[in-house]
């Protein structure tokens, strides 16, 4: 506290409007400060918003983007500043002085509906860089249809200022005297996400980019999968509109690849090819995808399932490296040269070639690195520390997403959260000191009046409207009594839309919304505050879900498609009828965090609450702090990490926020987001805990292997064991002559269908310190795919270099071991020979993969979340809430996740950090309005309501004889309404009538 | 050519000055070719592109189109949008094939009866040497009038209408930000514009007959295949034309009926 | 049946088409995601079923299952979390124990077992989502329309 | 019985006297014969009103809830049992009431002797040694008691009173080896056509005169479903789906709780027969979970609780 607090700033400004950005912006937000989002382009999403779908669940990407888009986009404490750039930065960590310069957009953005019509009429063309140049777009033009903000801009190389668009404008948003602006803003802390940019396919002038127009690139490929593309979500290739039978899809294009320069694996590639390859094979089935690849790198949290999938039903995979691509000059067809494992030269023709494109740092990047002073890595990316991976070189700037190295979707929502909780804990001080509350306008009381419902049926792009006939949906909802309204909308969801809903609640005196489109549980939330915007309480508003239960699951009955959804559009509104405005409660938060894991992950986490000025639990099973840590003594580049260990065990100890219990377990869990009573039983006493959110970082174990004579033969051991050996100089292993190392133990196999992820890096980083310490070791490294991700390929292409021998098995080939006369004998399948091959080792050393806490499923239950098909615990989203679980004020981090990387893990505690403080950053919190009510006339005070409650949220009146509810306690799940005889308690939201009401409208 | 061709020409004279100098070739009695059909406007901008394609749809073989000289106009400035209107309509009949010297643009005074009936006979004789209209051009009657139709509905264009209307302002006043426009450029803009437009009517009423696949239509058209699937796609886009089947791996599209 | 009776039949047509409708009550939490990941997925089912969300297994009263029948629904499909996943912690259980009462009490009065059925589906499970479906909507089309207990018949397909 | 009756009277004349309870309830000489009527005593001189005899068919539980003062109430086994879940449902305090609980040998169903008897009036009727003595005016008939009780008496398992205050003379041995389930599981070895057929012959009777639901014991509802609009539950009307769906709801609300009394039986004037479903619920609940109504006050109703092995074969 003091003087230095008071010349600390609560803004932050985040360099980037992708989703790295969006994320940290909405938690810092969210957690009390006022954020300046700035983006170089008209309008923030980012590469996200030009994907079709995302693996791997194959959700559409638009679909989960959007309404954060929006929610930044409305966001009282975020300032989205579009077309600008930062100039110059001063000051230090705390307090900046950014200079940032405004582009003119010739469009007053305030003004702009984004009706279009200006671009309709434009008389100038320019290529449409969002369809990466696949189509054209007007020189006023907007980034895509639901962008934020929805303004357009006017493109000023290309305008030649006819002054068209501002006769044709309505709103009178076309200003041709905006200049550019500089602006000067003082923030604490600088969070950059400003992403990647693709690599140049020019570059490989074997694959003919450029030159053939079938060969185009991932990211073109994405736009051509997408609904709002240039083909209109026709999978169709450039030269003559054709759908191109056979795809072939090149990997590692400008990834891993010295001639390029860019030596470092993208990380994304092998997934996003998959995706593009099972998602033009939905589209066509006819089409046949092949995949051709080097290493299929699928590490993630349920990628392996993915590939497995898509190899077994969809997709082709051919371990060969493409030499050249050659057009033939009558077809426009694509000969393709490969070379395969086993060094067979093949040709095969394809109707269209797909370069999947590394990522490269953004090539404005170094510019902005200079005038934030912050150092670059070899290839450009930003410099970070194992131990500090969001932290930039220069304290108080922090870097999320892609620029702190190739990631995917969720990796960088991670980070995004992780430096967002960075910031917070430079800034605790200043929390809440720059931020404003959100005011609605008075609620419209619409009791009494009948029904007046406004209902927009969504063609959400072709997703709904490529199946459903949605002008014939709405026109059959306005024949349905009480609709006074109906409309249709491309993107009911999207903001020019929700500007419209507003308007016209007002103009037609609207009380009920009803939304045709997608799934209420993403999109429920935003239509309910646009109409709270416009007055209404945010319960006069129903939704039917057209897409996910019509025209994407009927998609080849698109009468019955478009049949069903007036029938489901008819429920709405009847059930619309019955719909009453409810309130919302507001409950107190107990400000403390409970951490559960005393691990680098749990540790983390706690460390950052407590930095933030929260007070933390910590329970730890084990007498000691620090977890699997404790076995782990280097990391890849070499840095300590007992002694990174032993620091963060004396921080947290030294806290005086941070109370410790070791030797502790969790007996039970009660309560709920903000207010919950932890059990714990540490060191055999038993003591409730008060807190408001939850962190599990119960971390993950190593797999104990039965296979290839662990445990029968002294010299057969696990990684961890081997490292333990190096790290104290066990001469007996560093004397050995060969050493056979087997990877994707009890990994990738039937049991534990998942790649562990961390071995591959494990087994370079032990053998090259073995060639470090003992040059005439002979390694052998048995494995099914090398999967050293990101800048981590560099030590893999050393440990060939250094003559470390890679050996590639198939997986239903498996390596035989066996114990020999004198020696252990590995005998390996080596398939580019097609030999087996007989290895004498001195030392046998298995990669074992990680495997899920056996006793998950017990506090899993406790907390009442999930787990997924292996054991680990299933987060509420895997894209975009990769750290929440779907019950609110719990969350996750570490191991128990998914196996991951020590600088992973730590990203993802710090991302935990943050998600939990935007509840603790409030001294309380609003609940639900859908809880049960009892009605008093009814009631004969049986008391099954009671007795069915799992919440203790219902309790007798002695003095009434009737049942009643604490309204702070009820979930509203209903089971009480359902058990009652009487008809005398029922559901706030979902009440009997309203129930019976949609049945009857079948 | 058969002596015997008499082609047909319309003429639009304004009405101050060229027909004025046409009622002083009456009065003097000097003749003048009778295959010169007068219509009187009141200006010479007035004469929309549109009515110099109607004029050729109604197997006119020329049109001639008639103003106060530069800096006469009764208007004030009238004949020089003219000059534009009728300098991308001959652009225009060249993109499509016609020859644009069936189409002339001239200046005649209240007192040049006698300029007049020469500039009358001139054009006469020069469209008699072409022929019939689309004989020179080597069109068919179908194709001739496909080409005129779709021509007739690219100078309906607003962009392209806007485009002529802005020309002049913004070459010699300049434009909005108070930069003059280069005459290059206007003329890029306009030819792809023109071309545009006109392809995208060209394939829709293609389209309106029959589906076609990108590469009839480009084949149709001596387009490239890529060219037209650019369009293909926007017009889409705007509810112009829809997919209906696949032909083998070629997805064939049919034009919507427009409800405007 | 002769030919010419066939084609005076009013309703033969009606009778060839005919599809059954199906109500399925789905938990929010687990089945009705399992139904949305099925969308996302992709899964075609047929379009017999009209879902209605409720927050919990638990939520549904037994009138709202004789309701739909008696709306002439041709199947009930409810649908909630696995035991132990419900996110109410134990609306499913005190569902269970409702659904095999009721379920009985139908039976025992005539309504074919298959008119009414129940399953537990995991937002994990688009695919089983899909079958269950299925395999509902082609159990009561071998059963034929639904004429015990009905008292409207709802909208043909 | 005479001597039961007896021992009645003195024992609820001394509670009476000590003011041990403010009332009794118990059963009185009807008007007809083959009836008794519910009285309701204050004061010990009204005490030799009461009657006990094998015609005493109501089940006074249905006289308790709602009840503040301290009450006596003469109950039966299957009494009892209705006794005990009102009182687990909160609707009477055990402290509250006093039971006198008695053995019971059957109960004689009235309509079975009229029925045999057809137009002939009873002028009196009494019972003993398992004899029904009838006298009408011009004729005198001797009946067997054990062809002439209600069904649910010839499956009783809980003729002896299990919770009780005073429970009055000896027990009475209980049935053995009585299969009380044979007819349901008739009944579900048949089609669901048949089924069917029986249901809708059953409800086909039902003037939804509500007499089942009004004599029921656990009926006690301030507002019953079916007389509620928002929602409205089922429609009133003479629609065979919606007779159908009444008596399925009515059923089912006291799936768990019905202890066989008799009641709704023996108030229907058209005859429906309510044990054909009562029995199916009753039995499907003691397979299913293990549970007999009323057996104990600090049990919970099967429908309000759960086991996490409860069975699930019927789920997907």
């Amino acid at each position: 506290m003091g003087r230095e607090n008071d010349q600390k700033v609560g803004a932050v400004l985040v360099v980037g409007g992708g989703i790295g950005g969006i994320q940290a912006s909405l938690d810092l937000a969210e957690s009390g400060f006022k954020v300046y989002l700035v983006d170089m382009s008209t309008s923030i999403g980012g590469v996200m918003a030009q994907l079709d779908k995302t693996f791997p669940t194959n959700d559409c990407s638009m679909c989960i983007l959007s309404p954060k888009l929006v929610e930044c986009g409305r966001h009282l404490n975020i300032e989205v500043k579009t077309y600008t750039q930062v100039k110059d930065i001063q000051g230090n960590a705390g307090d900046f002085r950014v200079n940032l310069v405004r582009k003119p957009r010739y469009i007053n953005p305030q003004k702009c509906t984004g009706c279009g019509q200006c671009a309709k009429y434009c008389p100038v063309g320019a290529s449409d860089t969002f369809n990466e140049n696949l189509s054209e777009r007007a020189a006023i033009y907007i980034g895509y249809p639901q962008a934020v903000p929805l303004a357009y801009a006017i493109d000023r190389d290309k305008c030649i200022g006819c002054g068209l668009c501002s006769n044709i404008c309505l709103v009178d948003a076309v200003q041709y005297s905006q200049e550019e602006q500089e602006e000067v803003i003082d923030v604490g802390a600088v969070i950059l996400a400003p992403g990647f940019e693709e690599f140049d396919a020019h570059l490989k002038g074997e694959y003919g980019y450029g030159r053939y127009p079938n060969v185009v690139t991932s990211i073109e490929f994405e736009r051509i999968l997408s609904a709002s593309g240039p083909y209109r979500g026709r999978v169709l290739r450039p030269s003559d509109g054709d759908i191109p039978q056979k795809i072939a899809f090149i990997q590692c294009v400008g990834s891993r690849d010295e001639t390029c320069g860019n030596n470092y694996c993208s990380s994304v590639c092998c997934m996003y090819a998959i995706k593009e390859a099972v998602v033009a094979k939905e589209h066509v089935r006819e089409i046949q995808p092949s995949i051709f690849f080097m290493d299929l790198r699928a590490y993630g949290k349920d990628f392996d399932k993915y590939y497995q999938r898509a190899k077994e039903e969809w997709v082709r995979f051919v371990r060969g490296r493409v030499s050249s691509v050659e057009e033939m000059p009558q077809t426009q067809n694509l000969k393709i040269k490969y070379e395969m494992d086993d060094s067979k030269l093949m040709e095969e023709e394809f109707n269209l070639v797909v370069l999947s494109v590394g990522f490269e740092p953004s090539p404005g990047i170094q510019t902005l690195a200079q005038k934030l002073g912050i150092e670059l890595n070899e290839y450009g990316f930003c410099k970070t520390y194992q131990f500090s991976p969001v932290e930039t070189t220069r304290p108080g700037v922090f870097v999320c997403g892609a620029f702190q190295g190739p990631k995917d979707i969720p990796e960088t929502v991670m980070q995004a959260s992780g430096a967002a909780s960075c910031v917070a804990d430079l800034l605790s001080s200043v929390r809440g000191s720059l931020t404003r509350e959100r005011i609605f306008p008075p609620e419209i009381d619409v009791r009494g009046q009948s029904p007046r419902i406004g209902v927009f049926v969504c063609h959400c792009g072709i997703n709904i409207g490529g199946v459903v006939n949605v002008p014939e949906v709405a026109e059959y909802v306005r024949t349905l009594s009480n609709v006074v309204y109906a409309e249709h909308n491309l993107y009911t969801c999207s903001q020019d839309t929700q500007l419209r809903i507003k308007e016209l609640i007002k103009e037609h005196n609207l009380n009920r919304i009803v939304v045709a489109s997608c799934s209420p549980r993403t999109h429920e939330p935003l239509f309910q505050e646009t109409i709270r915007e416009a007055g209404l309480n945010r319960y006069l508003f129903e939704m039917a879900n057209i897409r996910d239960q019509c025209s994407w699951v009927h998609m080849h009955e698109p009468e019955k498609a478009t049949q069903k959804s007036k029938e489901l559009v008819r429920m709405a509104v009847a059930k619309a009828c019955l719909l009453q405005p409810l309130k919302r409660l507001e409950l107190p938060v107990t400000r403390r965090g409970l951490v559960i894991g005393g691990g680098l992950s749990g540790m983390t986490a706690a460390s950052s609450l407590a930095e933030q000025g929260f007070e933390v639990y910590l329970v730890e099973r084990e007498r000691e702090l620090g977890g699997n840590l404790k076995k782990i003594h280097y990391t890849l580049n070499g840095m300590d990490v007992q002694g990174y260990l032993k620091g963060i065990i004396e921080r947290v100890r030294a806290n005086p926020l941070i109370n410790v219990y070791t030797n502790a377990r969790i007996k039970e869990v009660a309560g709920y987001v903000g207010n919950f009573k932890t059990t714990i039983i540490a060191d055999g006493a038993e003591r409730e805990l008060e807190h408001g959110v939850v962190i599990v970082a119960t971390g993950g174990r190593e797999y104990q292997p039965e296979e290839y004579l662990y445990g029968k033969d002294a010299k057969v051991i696990t990684q961890r064991e081997l490292e333990e050996k190096i790290a104290h100089g066990d001469n007996a292993v560093l004397n050995s002559n060969t050493i056979v190392m087997i990877q994707c133990v009890g990994s990738r196999e039937n049991e534990r269908p998942y790649c562990s992820r961390i071995c591959c890096t494990e087994t370079v980083k032990n053998a090259l310190k073995i060639k470090e310490k003992n040059p005439k070791a002979n390694i052998f490294i048995l494995y099914r795919e090398v999967r050293t991700y990101g800048f981590r390929e560099d030590y893999y292409r050393k440990a060939r270099e250094v003559g470390i021998i890679f050996i590639r098995f198939d997986e239903d080939k498996k390596p035989k071991v066996a114990k020999g006369k004198k020696a252990l004998e590995v005998l390996v399948r080596e398939p580019i020979l097609g030999e087996e091959i007989l290895l004498r080792p001195d030392l046998l050393v298995l990669s074992v993969g990680i495997v899920p806490q056996p006793d998950n499923k017990k506090l899993a239950k406790m907390l009442k979340v999930p787990l997924n098909e292996d054991g680990f615990y299933l987060e509420a989203q895997m894209k975009l809430r990769p750290v929440d679980f779907a019950t609110e004020g719990i969350f996750l981090c570490g191991l128990a996740h998914s196996p991951k990387l020590m600088d992973e893990s730590i990203s993802q505690a710090y991302a935990a950090a943050s998600r939990a403080s935007t509840i603790l950053a409030k001294d309380k919190m609003e609940i639900e309005g859908m809880i049960a009510t009892v009605n008093e006339f009814r009631c004969t005070g049986c008391g099954m309501c009671i007795s069915v409650c799992a919440y203790n949220a219902l309790e007798l009146d002695e003095e009434k004889k009737v049942a009643r509810v604490n309204e702070a306690l009820c979930k509203g799940c209903g089971a009480c309404s359902a058990t009652c005889r009487c008809g005398a308690i029922d559901v706030l939201g979902v009440s009997n009538e309203q129930i019976l009401s949609l049945v009857d409208a079948l | 050519m058969p002596r015997s061709f008499e082609p047909e020409i319309v003429g639009f004279l304004c009405n101050w000055c060229s027909y004025a100098g046409a009622d002083l070739a009456g009065v003097s009695r000097i003749s003048y070719p009778a295959n010169l059909k007068v219509i009187r406007v009141m200006c010479s901008g007035r004469v929309d592109p549109v009515m110099v394609l109607e004029a050729f749809l109604n197997q006119a073989d020329g049109v001639l189109v008639l103003g106060c000289h530069l800096g006469e106009c009764h208007y004030i400035s009238g004949n020089y949008q003219a000059e534009r209107k009728i300098k991308m309509t001959r652009k225009l009949l060249q993109k499509i094939g016609i020859n644009p010297n069936r189409l002339h643009l001239d200046w005649i005074s209240a007192a040049e009866g006698e300029r007049f009936a020469k500039l009358a006979e001139w054009f006469t004789s020069q469209v008699r040497k072409l022929g019939p209209l689309g004989s020179s051009e080597e069109l068919k009657e179908n194709e001739l009038k496909e080409r005129l139709v779709a021509a007739r509905q690219t100078v309906e264009n607003e962009k392209v209408r806007w485009m002529v209307g802005k020309e002049r302002e913004l070459m010699e006043m300049g434009n909005v930000y108070g930069e003059r426009v280069s005459q290059n450029l206007l003329d890029f803009l306009m030819d792809k514009n023109l071309f545009d437009e006109f392809v995208k009517n060209r394939i829709y009423l293609l389209l309106e007959k029959r589906a076609l696949s990108v590469k009839d239509i480009a084949r149709k058209l001596g387009l490239s295949p890529r060219e037209v699937l650019r369009r293909i796609a926007k017009m889409e886009d705007r509810g112009l034309i829809a997919m209906t089947d696949v032909e083998g791996w070629s997805p064939r599209y049919k034009a919507l009926k427009l409800s405007e | 049946m002769s030919k010419n009776s066939e084609l005076q039949t009013p309703n033969s047509k009606l009778q060839t088409d005919w599809e059954p409708k199906i109500v399925a009550f789905l938990c929010n939490w687990c089945s009705y995601a399992g139904a949305d990941l099925a969308g996302i997925s992709r899964i075609q089912y047929p379009p017999n079923v009209r879902i209605i969300r409720i927050p919990c297994s638990g939520r549904v009263h037994p009138l709202f299952i004789m309701r739909s029948l008696q709306n002439g629904a041709d199947g009930v499909l409810v649908s909630g979390c696995h035991p132990g996943d419900c996110h109410y912690i134990s609306g499913n259980y005190i569902a269970r124990r409702r659904f095999a009462i009721l379920k009985n009490l139908l039976e025992y009065v005539g309504i074919e077992p298959e008119r009414v059925q129940f399953s537990w589906v995991s937002a994990s499970e688009g695919e089983k989502f899909a079958k269950v479906v299925e395999d509902v909507v082609e159990q009561v089309k071998a059963l034929g329309p639904a004429k015990r207990l009905v008292k409207r018949k709802a909208d043909p397909h | 019985m005479q001597k039961r009756e007896k021992l009645l009277k003195e024992e609820v004349k001394k509670l009476l006297d000590k003011k041990q309870v403010d009332m009794v309830i118990g059963y009185e000489k009807g008007t007809l014969a083959l009836r008794t009527t519910p009285c309701f005593l204050a004061s010990v001189d009204d005490v030799d009103r009461l009657v006990w005899n094998e015609f005493c068919e109501n089940n006074l539980a249905k006289y308790l809830p709602g009840r503040k003062e301290k009450v006596a109430i003469v109950a039966k086994g299957c009494d009892v049992r209705s006794i005990v879940g009102l009182i687990q449902e909160r609707q009477i305090t055990r402290e509250q009431i006093f039971i006198v609980g008695i053995p019971c040998e059957g109960i004689i169903d009235r309509r079975k002797i009229e029925s045999r008897l057809g137009e002939k009036e009873i002028l009196e009727a009494t019972c003993e040694n398992g004899k029904i003595l009838l006298r009408g005016e011009d004729f005198q008939e001797i009946l067997k008691k054990g062809d002439f009780l209600y069904d649910s008496c010839k499956v009783c398992k809980y003729r002896n009173p299990i919770v009780f205050d005073l429970l009055i003379g000896d027990r009475v041995p209980e049935l053995e080896k009585i299969d009380e389930y044979a007819e349901v599981r008739k009944f579900e070895a048949e089609s669901p056509d048949e089924r069917w057929l029986h249901f809708q012959k059953e409800i086909s009777k039902c003037i939804r005169c509500y007499a089942c639901r009004s004599a029921c014991p656990l009926c006690y509802c301030e507002q019953c479903f079916v007389d509620q609009s928002q929602p409205r539950w089922i429609g009133i009307t003479d629609n065979p789906s919606d007779v159908g769906v009444f008596h399925l709801f009515r059923v089912f609300h006291v799936a768990g709780r019905c202890v066989d009394c008799g009641a709704c039986s023996r108030a229907c004037p058209m005859n429906i027969d309510h044990r054909w479903l009562l029995k199916k619920m009753e039995k499907d609940v003691k397979e299913l979970f293990g549970y007999e109504a009323g057996l104990s006050v600090e049990e919970v109703p099967p429908l309000a609780t759960f086991k996490e092995e409860d069975p699930q074969d019927f789920i997907k």
